[in-house]
């Protein structure tokens, strides 16, 4: 398993890695979104998908506005600091553009979840769901007895993705993955899929000993795609910040149906790349 | 300066209820102002933790997001949120949580989730978050909400975090850890739970504000505490601070970004 | 909870966290071994400890040795690549000084309880003791049943020590500790605890923000106290190296009973603090 | 060079049974030696996993223990404890696993427990440490050890690490993920598990062992391949490697220690 093969362009790691209904989680807690390769399963129109991520914010949003998701894992989806997610509420509410089943969690569940799934356990254990309707409406949040208080404690199926995509500051040539800032679960959503694939801003010949940061070493990443600015509008700690302007932007292209659909028609589907997606921005958005 | 608005009353009413050295798990919005307004004025070692995993953090602006890259920068350290939830919500190792939701009931229970039946929602909300847990294991939470009827309920359509339960100790019986909301601070005043019943009760106006327009804007039949306390208006101090701190964010929000292509 | 009075002498932090028949861990994987910390619990004369450990190596071999101990929870005891650890042989092969009752896991085993205990969860949970007869000489290996999967899992109850003592780089005046190299399962064995002694190389004024470093914050620390060479004979990353040679030579120290007691009684009883102790060895170790 | 010792032997050829690019959780001692070995001769990119939490790590010189700061200095990166086993080992992310011992029956079971009664032992060892997870998990593993009645045994005192059970596919019929030990490395040869009894039988022998040494040194009736291998005596280069290794290691073990304060 060496790093051979292991970067490659981001189209291909998407034709490689997704395939129409499988299990997909975007990771990343508001820092390192993987926007770029958001859009570009857009691009190769996959379908079907189950999409798994914490907080399905504008990411999904898109994806679940262009009608690419069946299913959706979730704990908290909104415009962050904005408001409401539309197109994720425009699906829920009234199945536009397709009927959306929900599997909800809180951010503790699906951190366990994930816990669980890259330590390839079957189930998750927390303290959680106390007092909360979502036991009612969820079957899949269930309890153990502890073997030695009697106490029941909650219970969530592991998650394991089919393919987990991530966003970087930089990779190595032999796929090694180095990330600074504020990590959310991403990397137990990474640790937790079958494929794991990450978008980086830079590839540099070989990363330094990193001693205590933050490396997905090369063994676990199935592939690497350079792609500068791949997390905007989310951030880059050290490289660019979060473009809260398009966020506040996104409320009114979002709540018409037309307008959000012109917008990535224009923006997502009509760049050939995500390069193109950004030149488009800067002249209109 | 000597002018305010309720919502400047409300983060300072926040901010005044914290104490110097207490561990807070901010939420974006209100209490991310309240809780750094504490830390600018009277609170300077507030420990504040965002979910997104940064501890002790002391952002000179106030993030848009829960995960903005100046709380990364200013924390004392930044670890995986799943260690947030489990090694610090969970542990008990956190004094006051902050929360919002669309409804609160007379037990301080809360929804954040769906407004309608939760198969054929009139209105889908973002969900729980990290809410269910902050209101399970923070030591005590405080609720923060603008009053009105459709949102200080008798009749919550989903509960996605727990107040009190159906009040009269329900919460004392189960294996929750924390204390439960202290206080729910509206835009007139605040509630606090009485003690037995466990049901919120008007103990604070603030200036300016009326029992009548209290009972106006909650939708249960609100009742008094023994004594209710007239709060101190904003110290010019206070408006200051906080007002410089969304003259900061605001200037500091509106940079353009710049990606490293364009 | 401001820093005031979190930093201490070590043997005020030991008369104040440590009691008789308490629990207490001390934790790092050959890397930050607060050997220090042991000593002053010895010079103390703490008794009927529940010693935690998950490599009961010198450091226990020590107090084990020296009668301190009635029970250890552990799941390697060694002189890591040297051999036995003669002390601990003595104790459960033939009580001596005392009767040591042993709770005895795998490494995986004891991380899953540490983390269960930093989790406030009462118990952790593993794919492990998988064919070994430590689940019928451990009551407490249990286990439970997947509740979607039907499979059995391993449990271990949670490990809370009412104290763990660690050892680090360095501190700030608060309390908070910065900790880098190898972590063992240090982090996780402080956070479990009811109370959190940590011994470093050197106080500063304020430490500067972490980003992804490794720090245990001022609100989860108990106390604080300046001991310069307090891991010797293991080591201190980017400080000093472990003594390796003191290892090799400790087989021969520690094979009788009364070489061992004399060697005690004049390097580390006989020395007022840790200081004194590194001095005394300087002439005759 | 041409004179070599079983000892360097049994390293080289641990060490060849390593290819480029495997995961290794490595042990100390012979595993330690056979894993750099490997590396600095014909598998470069092999991965070097310690339990100490150091990833991808390239020693100059062998450790001592098993968390030397060597390791931290040159790994990829350094990971708690709990995530080298929870996500690493368990998930299933090693390929070969070393295990050492005091006995191994005749299925590969191992014992580093106890000699004598548990509860009353006439040699009490270290014990389990990483290795029943080890063995449980690693996709394959390796067994090295001095042959003699006494560690090759009819009979485990104390069965602390599964091999292949009771044979006949009992561990196949486990939860564990692992395939189990793959060769037993010892002082006269190899043994290895034969399909369908997963009995260990003699399958390679050093220059200059023989049959009659290898059953003399195994307390069980052992059998033997079809085929018995002869293996290649240690080649120049790789003699040559293992020597300034261990000529290194001694050298960097020499040099005192230097205190801050002495």
């Amino acid at each position: 398993m060496s790093g051979v093969g292991k970067v490659v362009s981001l189209g291909e790691a998407v034709a490689r890695h997704v395939a129409d209904g499988m299990t997909v989680a975007l990771e990343g807690f508001t820092h390192l979104i993987p926007f770029a390769a958001a859009h570009e399963i857009l691009r190769q129109r996959r379908r079907e998908l189950h999409l798994v991520r914490m907080t399905p914010d504008l990411v999904y949003d898109q994806m679940i506005g262009m009608g690419c998701a069946r299913r959706l894992t979730f704990s908290w989806g909104g415009n962050p600091g904005v408001g409401s997610a539309h197109r994720l509420r425009d699906a829920i509410e009234h199945g536009w553009p397709l009927p959306l089943e929900i599997d909800e969690h809180t951010h503790a569940g699906v951190a366990a979840a994930y816990c669980a799934g890259a330590a390839r356990l079957p189930f998750g254990l927390l303290r959680g769901y106390l007092g909360t309707d979502l036991v009612q409406v969820n079957p899949r949040i269930r309890s153990v007895e502890c073997p030695y208080t009697g106490e029941r404690i909650a219970t969530v199926p592991a998650l394991n993705p089919d393919v987990t995509f991530l966003h970087a500051q930089r990779a190595d040539r032999r796929g090694n993955v180095e990330i600074v800032g504020i990590l959310g679960a991403q990397r137990e959503a990474g640790l937790a899929a079958k494929a794991l694939v990450v978008t980086v801003e830079e590839l540099v010949d070989e990363l330094p000993p990193a001693m205590n940061g933050i490396v997905l070493p090369h063994w676990v990443v199935s592939a690497v795609a350079l792609c500068p600015g791949g997390a905007y509008p989310s951030y880059v700690q050290g490289r660019y910040g979060r473009d809260n302007a398009f966020y506040q932007r996104w409320d009114a292209v979002s709540r018409d149906r037309g307008t959000f659909r012109s917008w990535m028609e224009r923006h997502v589907l009509g760049a050939p790349d995500h390069a193109s997606f950004l030149a488009s921005l800067g002249a209109s958005a | 300066m000597s002018e305010w608005t309720r919502d400047e009353m409300m983060t300072i009413a926040a901010a005044r209820r914290l104490w110097n050295g207490c561990v807070c798990f901010v939420g974006i919005g209100l209490p991310s102002a309240a809780c750094n307004l504490a830390r600018l004025t009277h609170a300077p070692d507030i420990v504040l933790v965002y979910e997104s995993g940064t501890l002790g953090t002391r952002p000179d602006v106030l993030p848009l997001s829960i995960g903005d890259g100046e709380l990364a920068d200013t924390a004392a350290c930044v670890v995986p949120l799943p260690e947030i939830f489990a090694y610090f919500l969970q542990a008990g190792r956190v004094d006051v949580g902050f929360l919002g939701a669309a409804q609160v009931d007379r037990h301080g229970n809360l929804n954040s989730t769906v407004i309608g039946p939760y198969d054929a929602p009139s209105t889908r909300l973002p969900g729980a978050g990290g809410a269910t847990e902050i209101a399970a294991h923070a030591r005590q939470t405080f609720v923060v909400i603008k009053a009105t009827r459709r949102s200080l309920v008798e009749r919550l359509d989903f509960r996605t975090s727990a107040g009190f339960l159906e009040g009269r100790g329900a919460r004392a019986r189960t294996t929750m850890r924390g204390g439960g909301p202290r206080a729910v601070i509206t835009d007139f005043g605040v509630l606090t739970p009485e003690d037995g019943s466990d049901e919120l009760v008007l103990s604070e106006l603030y200036p300016g504000a009326t029992e009548e327009e209290a009972r106006a804007a909650v939708g249960w039949p609100l009742r008094l505490a023994p004594v209710i306390e007239r709060i101190a208006a904003p110290t010019p101090a206070e408006l200051e601070a906080l007002r410089a701190l969304h003259a900061r964010t605001r200037a500091a929000h509106a940079q353009p970004v710049r990606l490293p292509l364009t």
